[in-house]
């Protein structure tokens, strides 16, 4: 019994976070309302007793993901200073309506099919350990590549996110600056 | 101690997916199509947890491998995907994703 | 090699923390209100008027001559002169002051009146507890006059001098009367 | 396992006992909570008055004495104050922000503890991947921080709120770094499995601590490193440092937000000191054979406040560094270092199987080598590494 109250609760915080994250005007409530949301959905993996994995969300898009959304949103704040036309494209209402007959092309198969409504097995023994072997036997090389992307993706962002010296008008970037970079002579 | 059947789970990871869905396609922020990204990334994680929940054979933990591999993979998509709209707004002053249609014919 | 620095540093607080409860030159604190310091000599905080003998009207040195009241930066010295002469302690008959006011909010105790005094009535005391809760800080003549005897315990070696050169100058008076009744007399 | 040992324990199953069968689990757990929030609280109160009179005498003074005896009611005087202060929030701060940001940092912390190992069989929950749910729990606190520093509206708290953050994030590396070959010695993430292995005793009185291994002794000093930056406290306490920039982050905050401000950074460094002792100092076992009799709580508890005074200690000598040096130390010292030190720890473990006679002293002579020589190598770069001169294009 504990189970469900808990789940319907759960699930009813995700839901209720993850469409405060989509419709809130302001950026940054956004961001903090879908850092609840990813909260939300560990704890549903708590739930499920998929601890290693409820963790590991918990940890990654609640600890880093977030971070990284909010920063975002910060560096490139003149946007809402201006905030020129509404915050939605303009045919947003038919984005919503493709979302909605998604839900419900979703939704059929789901109610329909009896195969999906049996309940739970038995708690399988939540093992670390067996997590661990297995991604040092049979997920070894997909471990390796996950690595190698994650570092590629590391300097790939640093450079693209890097201040080129070539960019626009900022502030260490006028023609004066560059010059006393370049070392020429500034006769002040 | 009854746990809910799986519907009710792949439910709620149909509603989380379109609520994503309808944020990427109707905002008009390059960051909230980001998170809506998120959102929908995370909804299929839930799935993979709940079909190996409610699986034959828990033993087999390819659902719990596949979200961490996920988990990492959407890690670094988000790291790369901000980074790019940090370096167009540096450029275009706009995070407006209908401003930016310089390719456009 | 990277971090001897912090190692010595955190050596000589470590000796401070166990030093503190065996050594005294660790821990100099004076828990003030329980112990005192004991105040310096050549301390000073507010001027105050210096009598002799017994009585603090009578035997006040101060002659009214006005001197501190011009010297003083502060201007916070205000004198009214009494009418009456009496005899001071060689005899010559001087003014008294009827009243003698120092602005104690103003005094900045620079110690300028003690030195233009000419006949050693002001000088500079040691007291600096003087939070009360009255707005009275113009201090009069009664409670600025202390005596002599206080004078010689905060400031020993002062007061000696200035009492060698009282009784020096006493003793040439006497004499020269002595002497001087011979020179009317015949 | 004698009565004094199991003392909590036994109390607990005779409280809860009172309780019908189907609540006696949630009756226990309230129960431990209630006992963990109690405790921590009082060793809150007690390490801020604890705090202030260590630096006293550490600085030639006495440190507060007026309140109660020795100064012991000051906390309670403190107590008052901040809940008599007014609670002002600035008009133009975010306000449901503003409000939720001490809860979303204290909430965590309070979880953080649930996973510690306290005494033998005296940890909350024992959890299969403990240590992974107290760095997830860790990691919460850096969004409160920006909430702090966000909903204040103001140029210095969110300036502070970067800071502190850019600082947490590049000090979690080397904390989880540091922290990950006591896993591998222990083979598990479970905290009590972790302490498990550490007990016994090498040659008769050398307890099995993991710092009494050179790599353990690499990864407990970088742990209290990462540590001290993790929880803002001093040597790396810029993002609240009063002379730069008012309080940082804290600068809005009155009242009782600013207590549950700092009552979120002395839980979250007790959490992590106490994190610690359980990967390093072999959590609650006693330090030599015939020391066993007394309560392995009371073990605990010793090094747990050896380990906070050796922070306050730090605190009362270092000077505060400054915000590139702080990041320059991460990533170009702690991690490079971090990294060495796994190696070194799988290299440990590995050669355990050596049968010769003198393999421990080898092997402890060979790990101790590579660590003093990387560390004494990456000194080098760093010792005097001034970053290069800075142009100021304006002040010329």
């Amino acid at each position: 019994m504990l189970n469900e109250i808990s789940f319907y609760l759960l699930a009813a915080l995700t839901v209720a976070c993850a469409v405060a994250a989509m419709a809130l005007r302001r950026l940054v409530h956004c961001a903090l309302c879908a850092a609840a949301a990813f909260a939300g959905l560990a704890l549903i993996y708590l739930q499920l007793d998929a601890e290693f994995v409820g963790f590991a969300q918990l940890l990654v898009y609640v600890g880093a993901i977030a971070i990284l959304i909010v920063f975002a949103v910060l560096l490139t704040r003149g946007e809402e200073a201006a905030p020129g036309g509404r915050q939605s494209s303009p045919s947003w209402i038919s984005g919503v309506g493709i979302a909605v007959l998604l839900l419900a092309g979703l939704l059929l198969p789901i109610l329909a099919s009896p195969s999906l409504q049996h309940g739970a097995p038995p708690a399988p023994v939540p093992s670390v350990k067996r997590i661990g072997e297995e991604l040092m036997t049979r997920y070894v090389l997909p471990l390796e590549m996950v690595g190698v992307l994650l570092t590629a993706a590391l300097l790939g962002a640093v450079v693209i996110a890097l201040r080129e010296p070539s960019d626009g008008n900022l502030p260490g970037n006028s023609p004066a600056q560059q010059r006393a970079k370049t070392g020429e002579a500034m006769n002040l | 101690m009854m746990n809910p059947p799986l519907s009710h789970y792949l439910l709620l990871s149909a509603l989380l997916f379109s609520i994503g869905f309808a944020g990427a396609v109707a905002r008009r922020g390059a960051i909230l199509v980001l998170i809506g990204i998120e959102l929908m990334l995370n909804a299929a994680n839930l799935n993979f947890i709940a079909f190996w929940r409610f699986g034959a054979n828990p033993q087999a933990l390819t659902g719990v491998m596949f979200v961490l591999f996920s988990i990492a993979i959407a890690a670094a998509e988000v790291a790369v995907g901000l980074a790019l709209v940090i370096a167009i707004y540096r450029q275009r002053k706009t995070t407006r994703l209908d401003a930016m249609d310089s390719l456009k014919g | 090699m990277l971090g001897r620095g912090i190692l010595r540093g955190l050596i000589e607080t470590g000796r401070n923390f166990c030093g503190s409860y065996y050594d005294p030159a660790r821990l100099t604190t004076v828990q003030y209100p329980e112990e005192k310091l004991p105040p310096q000599e050549n301390a000073r905080t507010l001027p105050f008027l210096v009598y002799d003998g017994q009585d603090p009207l009578a035997g006040l040195r101060c002659t009214a001559c006005t001197i501190c009241e011009q010297e003083c930066p502060a201007h916070c010295i205000r004198i009214v002169k009494d009418t009456v002469k009496k005899p001071d302690y060689l005899g010559k008959m001087q003014f008294h002051p009827k009243v003698f006011d120092i602005d104690a909010m103003v005094c900045m105790s620079c110690g300028v009146c003690v030195e233009v005094c000419p006949f050693d009535s002001i000088k500079m005391d040691r007291v600096f507890e003087l939070a009360q809760d009255r707005r009275a800080l113009v201090l009069h003549k009664m409670n600025l006059a202390k005596s002599n005897q206080y004078y010689r315990e905060i400031h020993p070696t002062e007061a000696a001098a200035v009492d060698a050169a009282r009784d020096e100058e006493q003793r040439k008076a006497r004499a020269k009367k002595a002497a001087a009744p011979a020179i009317l007399t015949p | 396992m004698n009565a004094l040992d199991q003392i909590f324990v036994s109390t607990l199953h005779r409280l809860a006992g009172f309780a019908p069968a189907s609540a006696r689990p949630l009756v226990s757990m309230l129960l431990i909570i209630a006992g963990l929030m109690a405790l921590f609280g009082t060793c809150f109160a007690l390490a801020t008055i604890l705090e202030r009179k260590t630096l006293g005498r550490m600085q030639n003074r006495y440190g507060p004495n007026r309140v109660g005896p020795f100064g012991l009611f000051q906390p309670i005087a403190d107590g008052v104050k901040m809940l008599i202060k007014e609670d002002i929030v600035p008009f133009s701060a975010d306000q449901a922000l503003h409000f939720l940001a001490p809860l979303v940092l204290t909430v965590p912390v309070w979880l953080a503890f649930a996973v510690l190992p306290f005494g033998r069989n005296m940890s909350a929950i024992e959890l299969d991947s403990g240590i992974l749910f107290f760095f997830a729990i860790g990691s919460a606190s850096e969004l409160a921080v920006f909430m702090a520093g966000w909903s204040s509206q103001n140029k210095y708290s969110l300036l502070g709120a970067m800071r502190a953050i850019a600082q947490m994030i590049s000090y979690e590396v080397p904390l989880v770094l540091a922290s990950v070959p006591a896993l591998i010695a222990a083979g598990s993430l479970s905290l009590p499995a972790i302490v498990q292995a550490q007990s016994g005793f090498a040659l008769g009185w050398v307890p099995r601590w993991n710092v009494f291994t050179p790599w353990g002794l690499a990864g407990f000093a970088l742990f209290l490193i990462a540590a001290t930056a993790e929880s803002n406290r001093c040597p790396f306490d810029l993002p609240e440092g009063e002379s730069e920039l008012i309080a940082g982050y804290l600068t809005e905050y009155s009242g009782f937000k600013y207590a549950l401000f700092f009552l979120g950074e002395y839980l979250g460094l007790f959490a992590v000191t106490g994190l610690a002792v359980t990967l390093f100092l072999g959590g609650w076992q006693a330090p030599a054979p015939w020391l066993q009799w007394l309560p392995t709580w009371g073990w605990f508890a010793l090094k747990f406040s050896a380990l906070i005074f050796l922070f306050i200690w730090a605190r009362a000598t270092l000077p505060r560094l400054r915000l590139d040096q702080l990041l320059h130390f991460a990533w170009k010292f702690l991690v490079p270092l971090a990294l060495i030190n796994l190696v070194v720890a799988v290299a440990w473990c590995k050669s355990g199987l050596w049968q010769f006679p003198a393999a421990l002293e080898i092997r402890w002579l060979l790990g101790a080598g590579v660590l003093a020589a990387s560390y004494v190598g990456l000194g080098r770069s760093w010792k005097g590494g001034y970053p290069e001169r800075r142009q100021y294009n304006y002040a010329q």
